[in-house]
């Protein structure tokens, strides 16, 4: 077994594990010169305030993958810093609630003692840079966030915004996305049954690709994040650490710049296969009794990966990088923290257990190694080459990460429409209707996603309003959807965010099943713009007054700020995920219109 | 006048094929096979007879249509 | 009936397999795994299921074809046994020369997921017999690489010696050769289909179109 | 030692990919672009050291596992 060598000499914390580490210890810890460590925090994205507090906590300059370290994990995409105050408002429970919000994926109970575990994710920004790719690896990472769970997924979904149809730019990207969903989604063998798809100038520069995965687990084996049990081996598992998709901010440092071309960081490429055999691995090893915590490793890898298990676990956790599988040669310890290579995972085992984790993994010919321990210090320790490279508390990093109550302004109201004229009449207007890119048919995008792999969708993408996903060894089905009019969200974000999840309620309900909880993905523009923030703000009050209203809480969401071109917002987006249960999937109702049927019009024009 | 062109993943960027067919190589017992790297070749018949044109030609190509620059790279040769 | 179904890294269609042939034969089929060297004893029909075995990296089926489960399938085969092979499975009989010719990437480089129509060539083997000849029924496709190829002797052949089994009959949407979707071995024991019947054996799914070819396999090889 | 192969379809066989490219380049405005033929690049980095012998283990791959003979042809440099 590739058992981590530790580097006792460096490493005070192993030798008398009732101390944090001591000065003798810290001596390896290389620090940057404070002129130097202050520019770099400002390339890392680290606010003046933000980096006084960095010095603060440590009490000394950081090194350079301190600095790295606390740069991503207090960036938007990881500390949720603008958006929390407000994510903190919406409604999470309810009695078949599980799990909400917090951890890898949203948990609800379905009957039958089983869990459908969902959650929504964005790709945005690598979408725009490479469009296969960037979808690809979105939906390589929703389900890594599903299956880290304990469940099986057996579903994908998503919801796209893309550029104006006639823009030159639009046809590449919308061509890459959705090849790049198909190409993922149908290798990795879960079936794609939906999403929606908008097109808009808004989006021209900014596309929002959102995934959302749904699994099935027992509810009684969900797995989750929180590291326990002091001395436990950390262990990595999936693909190797390569220089993927590292803070763009290391090309921007003249150390880095200074060097070749190879240190230029790069594309993150999905491995759809790999993806295959780690939840196949993930699925066998979750049949044992090995494993004490799980997570994917997602944006910012091994750094968010490690920090949030011991800090979610109240632990301190020791790594040592020359134990990780890389992909490339000469990879220093802030390549590899800030690595976004894909398809990894990082878990806690019981004692003993490692021979069993490994056995499995390398039946799936997957890497493995144990790449450090828990500690009981509250700090993440890093060792690389037999020396120090970051000694940080765990809390300031996670629980006690920056938290901001940004200024909102109000969307103010328009004015109501009052008569529109008819242009044109009837028939012409509807057949601009149906072909406008917003609402003709997405056929050409279905067909070329396999919805049917697993042998348990009964209602595929366009057949009913919501898709219908059966349980295997059940009657039950999941009704699933994807909803958001991002037009209603700009003339009016407080009843655009309502109405999207009344909309993914009557998708559920029209197909007679029963709307259980929601996931969000809210695309927004800069926070540190009032008017943003204000569109934010009242998306989410409107949000969390339909799931009051409707009894359908949010279990689980992302959220994806900064969607700006030239200081020019997408339209504010709250996308939702729908999940309802039906308990027989025979009574679910399509789109199809019986022969000789009355059409009747339920509620008010 | 025939020309080729090879096209590659750039240094650093991922090669799940190139992955799949070394550790295959493996399983079937043909040792010491370290790194594969795998890429497309496009060999093209044009039209233009002059080498330095048709070669400017095949990499306005590249960089346009066969080479997805950003992950790739290409070099192009006369045959 | 005594089904083995073949689970190579990659396949993703072993579970709708599994839950068709179960549905039949009410027995649930052992599942193999690549790296074994023999199959269960007693087993009557093997499988090679749908997915992207190796990640369809290479060509499709290529690295599957050299695994060592594949030496048992052969011997198997050989034997007389009966092999059915769908989609990835169908790639990779032929990559193993189990079946002549190979499929290529679909002729406009997409992926095509949807149903398509199959007209039935070839009644009577153990997979048709529950179809009369000529008889057209609805299967979903999901592949990306279902264009047959063969040279025109080996066409000619298998059109002459009645070897192919079913053709695309609404469109030809992947290119494939004289719009065959699926081929028999010259002793009509082993069948490669690019199309999924197991995707439409049950009302929920949208039909039972692909029935027939589950309970054609169940008679025959009943007690076999 | 580095061992390039390449393997590209046979006269004859369908070539769907290459076809693609060629309208696709002609839709692009490149004109005088006749047949287009496309195949694949596998680089592998070999543990042998003797050149004759790494050429003769990387044909030997070639004809196991990196061309399907009957639809492709390879061909293997050292590099
Ligand atoms: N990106 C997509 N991927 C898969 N299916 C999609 C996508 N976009 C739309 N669909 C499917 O197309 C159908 C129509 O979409 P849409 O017009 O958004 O439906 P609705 O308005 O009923 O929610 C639905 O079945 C939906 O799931």
């Amino acid at each position: 077994m590739l058992h981590a060598p530790l580097p006792t000499m460096t490493n005070p914390a192993l030798d008398n594990p009732g101390n944090p580490a001591d000065k003798a210890g810290m001596s390896t810890l290389t620090l940057l010169p404070p002129d130097r460590a202050l520019q770099l925090a400002a390339q890392f994205g680290l606010k003046p305030d933000e980096y006084d507090r960095v010095l603060g906590i440590l009490g000394r300059s950081p090194s350079m993958t301190e600095l790295g370290i606390f740069s991503v994990m207090w960036s938007e995409h990881c500390s949720y810093k603008s958006s929390r105050i407000w994510l903190k408002t919406l409604p999470t429970s309810a009695p078949w609630v599980i799990q909400g919000p917090g951890e890898n994926a949203g948990v609800i109970d379905i009957g039958d003692g089983l869990a459908a575990v969902f959650k929504m994710e964005s790709h945005n920004h690598p979408s725009f840079i490479e469009p296969y790719q960037g979808a690809a690896t979105g939906v390589g990472g929703i389900l890594r966030d599903v299956f880290t769970m304990g469940a099986r997924p057996i579903a994908n979904l998503n919801a796209l915004r893309f550029g104006a149809a006639d823009h030159p730019g639009t046809r590449r990207i919308v061509d890459g996305v959705v090849r790049g969903i198909g190409g993922y989604g149908n290798c990795v063998g879960v079936p794609t049954v939906g999403g929606e798809v908008n097109f808009h100038p808004a989006y021209n520069g900014n596309p929002l690709v959102n995934a959302m995965t749904v699994g099935i687990a027992r509810a009684d084996r969900i797995f989750y994040a929180a590291a326990a049990g002091v001395g436990n081996s950390v262990v990595y598992v999936g693909s190797k650490t390569g220089r993927d998709g590292i803070h763009g901010a290391t090309m921007a440092s003249a150390e880095f710049s200074a060097e070749n071309e190879d240190k230029r960081p790069t594309v993150q490429i999905g491995d759809p296969y790999a993806e295959k055999l780690l939840i196949e691995a993930c699925m066998e090893l979750m049949a044992t009794e090995a494993i004490v915590a799980i997570q994917d490793m997602g944006a910012a890898g091994l750094t968010s990966s490690s920090v949030e298990m011991a800090g979610k676990g109240g632990v301190g956790i020791s790594l040592n990088l020359d134990a990780v599988p890389q992909r490339e040669t000469g990879m220093s310890a802030y390549e590899m923290m800030l690595s976004e290579s894909q398809e990894r995972m990082l878990m806690v085992l019981q004692p003993g257990q490692e021979g069993v984790a490994e056995a499995i993994f390398h039946k799936w010919d997957l890497d493995f190694a144990v790449i450090g321990h828990l500690t009981n210090t509250g700090r993440i320790e890093i060792f690389h080459n037999g020396a120090l490279e970051a000694d940080i508390p765990l809390a300031p990093l996670e629980s006690e990460a920056p938290l901001y109550r940004r200024p909102t302004t109000e969307t103010p109201k328009l004015p109501p429409l009052g008569e529109v004229p008819d242009p044109m009449g009837l028939a012409p207007a509807l057949q601009k209707l149906v072909a406008c890119p917003d609402l003709c048919s997405r056929r050409w995008i279905w067909d070329q996603y396999d919805a049917l792999v697993g042998g348990l969708t009964s209602k595929r993408p366009g057949q009913a309003d919501a898709a219908i996903v059966g349980i295997e060894g059940t009657a039950r089905a999941l009704a699933l959807t994807t909803d958001c009019t991002p037009r209603y969200c700009l003339a009016d974000p407080e009843a655009g965010g309502a109405q999207a999840v009344a909309e993914a309620w009557r998708n559920i309900t029209a197909t007679g099943a029963t709307p259980l909880a929601i996931t969000d993905n809210m695309n927004f523009g800069n926070p540190e713009k009032p008017e943003i923030m204000g569109q934010f703000a009242a998306a989410v009050r409107g949000m969390a007054a339909a799931c009051i209203a409707l009894d359908f809480p949010v279990v689980s969401g992302n959220v994806s700020l900064y969607n700006e071109t030239d200081g020019q917002a997408i339209l504010p987006t709250p996308a939702i995920g729908g999940v309802g249960v039906i308990a027989d999937a025979h009574l679910a109702m399509g789109l199809a219109m019986p022969a000789a049927a009355d059409l009747v019009l339920i509620g008010a024009t | 006048m025939k020309v080729r062109v090879t096209v590659m993943p750039k240094t650093g960027v991922l090669d799940p094929q190139g992955k799949a067919i070394s550790h295959a190589l493996g399983e079937l017992g043909f040792s010491g096979v370290g790194e594969v790297l795998t890429g497309k070749v496009i060999e093209l018949d044009l039209a233009e007879t002059d080498p330095e044109a048709a070669r400017s030609a095949a990499e306005a190509m590249a960089r346009r249509l066969l080479a997805n620059t950003v992950i790739e790279a290409f070099r192009v040769e006369l045959v | 009936m005594n089904a083995a179904i073949i689970v190579f890294p990659g396949t993703n269609r072993e579970r709708d397999m599994a839950l068709a042939l179960t549905r039949v034969t009410g027995r649930k089929p052992a599942m193999v795994f690549h790296r074994e060297t023999a199959l269960p004893a007693g087993t009557d029909l093997v499988v090679l299921p749908g997915g992207f075995s190796h990640g369809d990296y290479l060509r499709c089926g290529a690295m599957a074809a050299l695994s060592p489960i594949m030496a048992a399938v052969r011997e198997f085969a050989m034997g007389g046994g009966h092999v059915l092979g769908v989609c990835n499975g169908f790639q990779i009989l032929c990559e193993a020369g189990l079946l002549p010719g190979v499929l290529l990437r679909n002729a406009g480089l997409r992926f095509l997921s949807m149903d398509c129509v199959l007209r039935v060539e070839r009644a009577g083997t153990a997979f048709t017999s529950h179809w009369q000849k000529g008889a057209t029924f609805r299967a979903p496709m999901a592949h990306g690489d279902g264009n047959y190829f063969a040279d025109e002797a080996t066409l000619d052949r298998l059109e002459g010696e009645g070897l192919v089994a079913f053709r695309y009959a609404d469109a030809n949407r992947n290119g494939a050769a004289r719009d065959i979707a699926g081929i028999l071995s010259p002793n009509l024991r082993v069948l490669g289909l690019m199309p999924h019947p197991e995707d439409l054996v049950d009302p929920l799914m949208g039909g039972v179109d692909g029935l027939p070819l589950f309970t054609s396999m169940a008679e025959a090889l009943v007690g076999v």
